[in-house]
């Protein structure tokens, strides 16, 4: 007769094991080196944290109007208060700013609109690349509708700098997908001109091109002829970033397998079909994680506009530092800077993640 | 046989799949070559109506302008070919400075974020996401200006030894050689020679006897001992120039600029940030099991990383690795902002502003970073093929 | 070689032949993989094309569609030349429908969606016919309640029978088939067999490469042996499997009906 | 030529400094105010009859030649020198000089220093793409001294460079030192060195080969010089048009004849510019005089009867 | 729990047990293991490991050269204690080869270079006798003119002789397998199980986890049962598949004799 099985009870792990003493052993003291380690890295946060804190916010000054008022020895936030409005608007006059706001507000309605399920996504997509770009051009420039006509040389901070990366990274997506097609062809001139192009342009640092389309574009072009800076420099933006975009998508192209085109072929699609309804939908899919990040590195480099003599955020800033009333408040400036900088760029890198780890799950490949 | 059927009316020229993709090709191709001709014949005609003077010729006129720092030779007399070439060197420099430290700084912190040392790993963290989502002229900006701000005047300067750090750079002294110095020389090269020769027989003694011996730890103190002993047989030929504080600066003594600090600071602690995300990454994509074998067959831990783990994460560090100095090279361009004299300042800033000649400055500008980035990514590709594995 | 007689279909006096390969060649680089097939199938047969791995069927399927180009001789689908124009490779693959082994369904459509888009986009047909000429056909394969799923959501034997649908849909008069069934569990197979033998006796004019012997003896009208790019016998399906000619032939069906 | 499309579009594009108070600054708001903007103003004015239709570009030294001659702008106005290479190979045409300027070195005062002579082996800060920069260079190799360059890429961080303490010595053309003392941290303890080691003629830069733009610009600053000359105020001007006998000022007022027409302009062009801007003595007092935190004297740049150098041919 | 005895080796007098488990208890977090192991391995022994999914058999295994911790208890190899002293893990290390599921070759180094690995770096050798002890083993199992390519060049069923053949390089008293032909084609089983088979008749001590049970007959000498962490019978194999004791032993057996 078979002997019955039961199970011996599991018992709780010895303390050794589990709970905050054993935590702190394995995690922080396990070896002679890690001892070390612990206490040098206690030494570092001790060296970095309290100072910080006392100096960002225990001895700040968080109101007044210049620096000689900041007496309390810490950061002088007064100054990014006073000139809060600058840094975000640049010179864009204070009662003409709640058309940026309201430009901001309706990209973020209109976007949260996906969310609804009775509407139509290729009407709204529509409305948001064709529709709103011409509305928020008008709402920035004015000249229409009475309304006032903002110079874009008015234009600038934080403000500016969305503006450059958005439209760079929206601009650059069509011609992106035309190099990386082109890029991919068995054509030899059309792979040859899209591969000396891309190859070139990365080959070269931004602030060459930038420098190119601030004093060069207008040499190449007839007497006469000639365009707003904010344009040249939105151009060579977005011949920068296309040429990283198509590296991204190509990327996207490569990882459908053969048997889509094959299908698509033998359905009887023809070329522009094939790409436009089966393999880039499927492929921008795959590469939305990498536009991200490409939008985060462009909205970094971005700030070299400065170097060209324009006032984004970062310029507005260095601009700021210079005021006679607000001398010797450089490091409240960057750190205002690079707090903001790194919300964004952290934020959207933390969104990226998530969405490769959504995709990746949700994209099944058969 | 049966009746075939042909359909003419579907015969057409156009149809033809092959006529079709050369049409388009002479299309596409006519096209690119008319919108570069008609750029050309702007650009000439407005070189000319605005007397723009052109060609390379003014690289060999006086610059006039003085140069921070300059490896060659270089005073305001030389001509715009020279600054041209103290501008490349410079570049090169910081790019290459910035490579290798950049890279330490990666290898440190990737294997800090992997470490079991939970407080390590979270400070490598930290680190690297504060500096990869700061944009990288901004910490420029920060090194330059904010901790110039704070340094003292060179009057009051930190001494360490013979060191001093203020406002004006980092200074140290300067050795100068005197007479018997070539013997030093020799000296090194004998111990060189010692070295190697040490190196390849404590190989050959391996592969004998099974017997290791430390021959690179052991070489290196060959190296110093031997180079000291003829040192000191030369009578310690060596002199150095202290740094002294004068009434304005330090002088004598070798310093380090500020701009060039500030540049190279940024550039490294920036990008190594990314690549210690690319190492850590390469070391996660080598097998657990990989681990769990060499460990099995006896090696200890450090020899497992060494000759295990290391080699297979290299496969996967090289290729973004590649691109990470790439992006260092090109970054390296908004020196410029901060004094440095790299390329961009000193040809497209000072020299195009005296020549007038963009076309020809930006050119050379776009040549040299074209080259550069060819030059990384070919050897890069060469040392990717060498390290890749052999698969079926 | 007698035993290749069969290759071509025995047509009726006044009839014509479907597809007709002539003397076609076709080169991989240096490797010749297709050699001087001669070959054609008569509107409503069902044929069944077999051989080792490598010998080229499905290079040779592939070409009737065009989805690979032969080199020498020619193809002949429904009287149309297959060359380069356009027009006619157009034409062609309105008129032959394909299933492959991995499906290739749009994963980014619905099933809906994947069976509607060539007649929408390739035959212009009203968005409502279609889709009422899809659901007809999804229905025929018995998965009409899973039209609005995703192809991700089914099972391999449910994707092999939609990639089926989807060829249908485009009212085709010839389907061409690529091992259907070999990427599928034992269970599937049984699914997707019983819809291919629906359609055959529904007349619908078919090539299968398969190595279902059971399929091939149950509906074929002949079956292709191919080797080394070569067809090496063609014959009525009871004549190959009961007594084949070639001893290539005979060490193959020994394998395969062993396994 | 450029007169045409400045007329096609309405306005004049005018290439200004990034910020040198006295020259070309802005304010918070963005308006433009300095002797530079007034150039520009003044050309508005003779164009349109409206100084306010200027915008403005501001560049760096860097950028300001190469967004001249590729017609980004139409008038350089950024305090430039006018030098034999800028005006012949560069592809520029100097117009008028509004301000005869030289360079020369501020230095903390306590350094301890009186004379350029004692700067041997400073450090000096300057900015990138000006002529400082080369006469820097041939200043310190004319007396056999060393120095240290520090080159900054724009006057705006070369200060502070020198604010920080980055260099002993910041040098530009002394009104800039007069300018870029304001904004220092503690502008008294800072001291303006005596010696002038160049010549600097400040003015108006135009595209070399347009020669109706050129006279233009020109002719728009004698204007303005004569006007003062002859006591031609923006405040008297209205009522010496209506009053006025001499032949001489009723024609340059436009009261008689068509002066304009030959540079395209209409016959009270030079009325508006002294009406809308003023004269070139007001426009000094306003923006560099001694009620203003610069507080530079006239000097050379007095009339040529009141012993300066400002001597402007007859308009006639 | 009498039927549990078998778990400990039948030693003749003034004989000492190679392994030995005493009162081994291991958690993983929270999730008890390894529960109460005892359980001991005379030299020279085979011993067959199975046992359910999850049931513990790799932990235990690897416990055995201490690639897992335990937290309780006591294992002995050769009278070696383990515990956190690194000259004692070493010296176990030395005297324990271990074959993967997963072969775990080195890809960056030659099928000869990934067997002199150890010899050289841990046991000190000279290279060119390092090199012919690996020859030896090659020839051993049958590869040796493989010895100069690299492991991604070489079929399933070799690489796992190549693992083989590197473990017995560093000449150790024991050899651990887990599952060493799981992630094999059947005819790579084969190659792989002949030659483990010779490695028991030339009498080295094996501890071997798997579920082929035609090995386990042929050259067992215990086959030991495990479930949920625990042992639940050890006995020789003619008495283990044929009259197993417990009833969770014969529904296991139940399951993969008629697998
Ligand atoms: N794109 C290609 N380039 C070069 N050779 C190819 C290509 N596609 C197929 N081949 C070769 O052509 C031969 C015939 O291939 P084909 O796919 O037609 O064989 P098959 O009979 O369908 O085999 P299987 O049963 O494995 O599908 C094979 O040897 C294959 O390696
Ligand atoms: N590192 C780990 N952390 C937490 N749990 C683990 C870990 N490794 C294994 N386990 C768990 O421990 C239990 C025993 O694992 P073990 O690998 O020893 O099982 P096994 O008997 O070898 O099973 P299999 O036949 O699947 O290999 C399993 O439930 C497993 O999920
Ligand atoms: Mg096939
Ligand atoms: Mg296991």
């Amino acid at each position: 007769m078979a002997i019955e099985f039961k199970p011996s009870p599991s018992l709780p792990p010895p303390s050794t094991a589990v709970g905050p003493v054993a935590w702190v052993r394995q995690n922080l003291f396990s070896s002679p080196l890690n001892v070390f380690l612990t206490l040098f890295s206690i030494y570092i946060i001790y060296l970095l944290v309290p100072p910080i804190i006392e100096w960002g916010i225990i001895n700040a000054t968080w109101e007044g109007a210049s620096k000689a008022e900041c007496t309390a020895g810490g950061a002088c936030w007064a100054f990014i208060n006073v000139y809060f409005e600058q840094f975000m608007y640049g010179l864009y006059p204070s009662e003409e700013t709640w058309r940026i706001n309201l430009a901001v507000i309706l990209i973020v309605l209109l976007i949260g609109m996906f969310a609804i399920k009775a509407i139509n996504k290729l009407f709204l997509s529509l409305t948001i690349l064709l529709v709103y770009p011409v509305v928020a051009y008008f709402l920035f420039a004015g000249g229409v509708f009475g309304l006032e006509v903002v110079e874009t040389s008015r234009w600038g901070g934080l403000f500016l700098t969305v503006l450059l990366g958005v439209v760079g990274i929206a601009a650059s997506f069509p011609l992106g997908a035309l190099l990386a097609l082109g890029r991919r062809s068995n054509m030899p001139v059309a792979k040859s001109v899209s591969l000396v192009f891309i190859e070139t342009i990365r080959a070269v640092p931004l602030i060459t091109i930038l420098f190119m389309a601030s004093v060069m574009i207008p040499l190449f072009l007839p007497e006469g002829l000639n365009f707003n800076k904010l344009l040249r420099v939105l151009i060579g933006i977005t011949l920068f970033s296309s040429a990283y975009m198509a590296e991204v998508i190509r990327g996207g192209l490569q990882a459908i397998p053969k048997g889509q085109y094959e299908a698509a072929d033998a359905m009887g699609l023809t070329y522009w079909q094939s790409m436009v309804l089966v393999i880039l939908p499927q492929a921008l899919k795959l590469v939305i994680p990498g536009i991200v990040n490409s939008f985060i590195s462009l909205f970094k480099d971005t700030t070299l506009v400065y170097i060209v003599g324009m006032f984004d955020f970062l310029g507005r800033i260095q601009a700021a530092n210079h005021d006679t009333n607000w001398l010797g408040t450089t490091v409240e400036g960057y750190a205002f800077a690079a707090l903001v900088y790194w919300i964004f760029c952290f934020g959207m890198s933390r969104y990226s993640m998530a969405l490769e780890r959504k995709l990746d799950t949700g994209h099944k490949r058969n | 046989m049966s009746n075939i059927k042909n359909t003419p009316s579907n015969k057409s020229f156009l149809n033809d799949a092959g006529n079709r993709s050369l049409i388009f090709q002479i299309v596409l191709l006519a096209v690119v070559v008319f919108v570069g001709y008609y750029l050309f014949s702007n650009l000439q005609a407005n070189l000319e109506n605005r007397g723009i003077s052109t060609g390379f010729s003014f690289l060999n006129e006086p610059a006039g302008f003085p140069i921070l720092i300059h490896l060659v030779s270089y005073t305001e007399s030389s001509t715009y070919g020279r600054a041209f070439l103290v501008a490349l060197i410079n570049t090169f420099v910081i790019s290459l400075l910035g490579i290798i430290l950049a890279t330490i700084i990666g290898v440190v912190m990737g294997l800090a974020r992997l470490s079991k040392n939970w407080l390590v790993a979270r400070l490598a963290t930290v680190y690297i996401e504060t500096m990869r989502n700061i944009p990288l002229l901004l910490q420029m900006f920060f090194w330059y200006f904010a901790v110039l701000a704070a340094l003292p005047v060179p009057r009051n300067s930190y001494e360490f030894a013979d060191f001093l750090l203020n406002k004006r750079g980092i200074y140290s002294p300067n050795p100068i050689a005197q007479d018997g110095f070539g013997l030093v020389i020799v000296g090194f090269i004998v111990s060189i020679a010692l070295a190697i020769g040490l190196i390849v027989w404590a190989k050959k003694r391996q592969t004998r006897t099974g017997l290791w011996f430390p021959a690179y730890w052991s070489s290196l103190g060959i190296i110093l001992a031997v180079t000291f002993l003829f040192f000191a047989a030369a009578g310690f030929p060596l002199e150095f120039d202290l740094p002294q504080k004068s009434r304005f600066n330090v002088t004598g003594g070798m310093v380090l600029p500020p701009e060039f600090v500030a540049v190279l600071v940024a550039l490294s602690t920036y990008t190594g940030a990314f690549i210690a995300e690319i190492v850590r990454a390469g070391i996660l994509s080598v097998n657990w099991g990989q681990t769990e074998a060499a460990r099995s067959l006896g090696l200890r831990d450090s020899m497992t990383q060494r000759l295990i783990v290391l080699p297979q994460a290299l496969r996967v560090i090289i290729p973004p690795l590649t691109s990470q100095y790439l992006n260092l090279a090109k970054n390296s361009s908004l020196g410029a902002a901060i004094a440095y004299p790299e390329l961009v300042a000193v040809i497209m800033g000072t020299t195009l502003n005296q020549t007038g000649q963009a076309i020809e400055t930006i050119g050379l500008c776009m040549l040299v970073y074209g080259s550069l980035s060819l030059s990384i990514s070919l050897f890069m590709n060469w040392y990717n093929k060498k390290m890749s594995l052999i698969e079926r | 070689m007698t035993n290749t007689n069969m290759a071509r279909a025995q047509l009726e006096p006044g009839e014509s032949a479907i597809i007709e390969f002539n003397d076609v060649n076709k080169w991989y680089g240096d490797f010749h993989v297709l050699k001087n097939i001669n070959f054609s199938i008569k509107k409503g047969e069902r044929i069944v094309v077999c051989g080792p791995s490598g010998s080229g069927k499905s290079t040779m399927t592939r070409c009737i569609n065009r989805l690979e180009e032969h080199q020498k001789g020619s193809i002949l689908v429904d009287g149309i030349e297959m060359n380069n124009n356009l027009k006619n490779i157009e034409a062609i693959r309105k008129d032959v429908g394909m299933v492959f082994q991995h499906f290739n369904l749009f994963p980014h459509l619905t099933i809906l969606e994947n069976l509607t888009l060539a007649p929408i986009w390739v035959r212009k047909m009203p968005k409502k016919e279609a889709e009422e000429m899809a659901m007809h056909y999804l229905e025929r394969v018995k998965i009409a309640n899973q039209a609005l799923k995703y192809p991700g959501q089914l099972s391999g034997g449910q994707q092999q029978r939609v990639a089926i649908a989807r060829g249908l849909c485009m009212q085709p008069r010839i389907m061409l088939f690529d091992e259907p069934t070999s990427a599928l569990d034992p269970e599937m197979i049984k699914e997707v067999l019983d819809t291919m033998v629906q359609l055959a006796e529904e007349g619908m004019t078919m090539v299968c490469v398969t190595h279902e012997m059971g399929f091939a003896k149950t509906v074929a009208d002949r079956v292709v042996f191919m080797d080394a790019g070569e067809i090496v016998e063609a014959n009525e399906p009871h004549e190959f499997f009961d007594n084949p000619q070639h001893d290539r032939t005979q060490m193959f069906l020994s394998q395969i009906l062993n396994h | 030529g450029t007169l045409d499309d400045v007329k096609a579009k309405g306005f004049v594009q005018c290439g200004v400094s990034q910020g040198v108070p006295g020259f070309s600054n802005a304010d918070d708001k963005g308006n433009w105010t300095g002797i530079d903007v007034d150039a520009c103003r003044a050309v508005a004015a003779a164009i349109f009859g409206d100084a306010q239709k200027v915008k403005f570009t501001p560049l760096s030294a860097k950028e300001r030649f190469t967004a001249l001659q590729s017609g980004e702008i139409d008038i350089l106005s950024r305090n430039t020198t006018w030098t034999y290479t800028r005006d012949v190979s560069l592809g520029l045409d100097f117009t008028a000089t509004n301000f005869y300027d030289g360079q020369g070195f501020m230095v903390r005062k306590d350094l301890g220093v009186e004379s350029a002579m004692d700067l041997d082996g400073a450090t000096v800060c300057t900015e990138q793409g000006t002529t400082t920069e080369l006469n820097m260079a041939d200043f310190f190799r004319k007396h056999n001294m060393s120095y240290v360059p520090v080159v900054v890429q724009k006057a705006d961080e070369a200060v502070s460079a020198y604010d920080s303490g980055r260099c002993d010595v910041y040098t530009t053309d002394k009104s800039g030192l007069a300018a870029h003392r304001t904004k220092l941290k503690n502008p008294s303890n800072n001291i303006i060195l005596p010696e002038t080691i160049s010549k600097e003629p400040l003015g108006p830069v135009v595209r070399h080969g347009d020669n109706q733009w050129k006279d233009l610009v020109t002719w728009v600053m004698y204007v303005q010089v004569n006007a003062e000359e002859m006591g031609i105020t923006s405040k008297n001007v209205a009522k010496i048009k209506a009053d006025a006998k001499d032949p001489g000022i009723r024609r340059l007022l436009g009261a008689e004849g068509n002066m304009g027409q030959d540079l395209g302009l209409n016959a009270d062009w030079a009325y508006n510019v002294i009406a809308e801007v003023g004269n070139y003595g007001e426009e000094f007092e306003r923006n560099l005089g001694k009620d203003t935190a610069l507080n530079l004297p006239r000097a050379i740049n007095n009339l040529w009867n009141n012993g300066g150098i400002m001597y402007a041919p007859p308009v006639r």
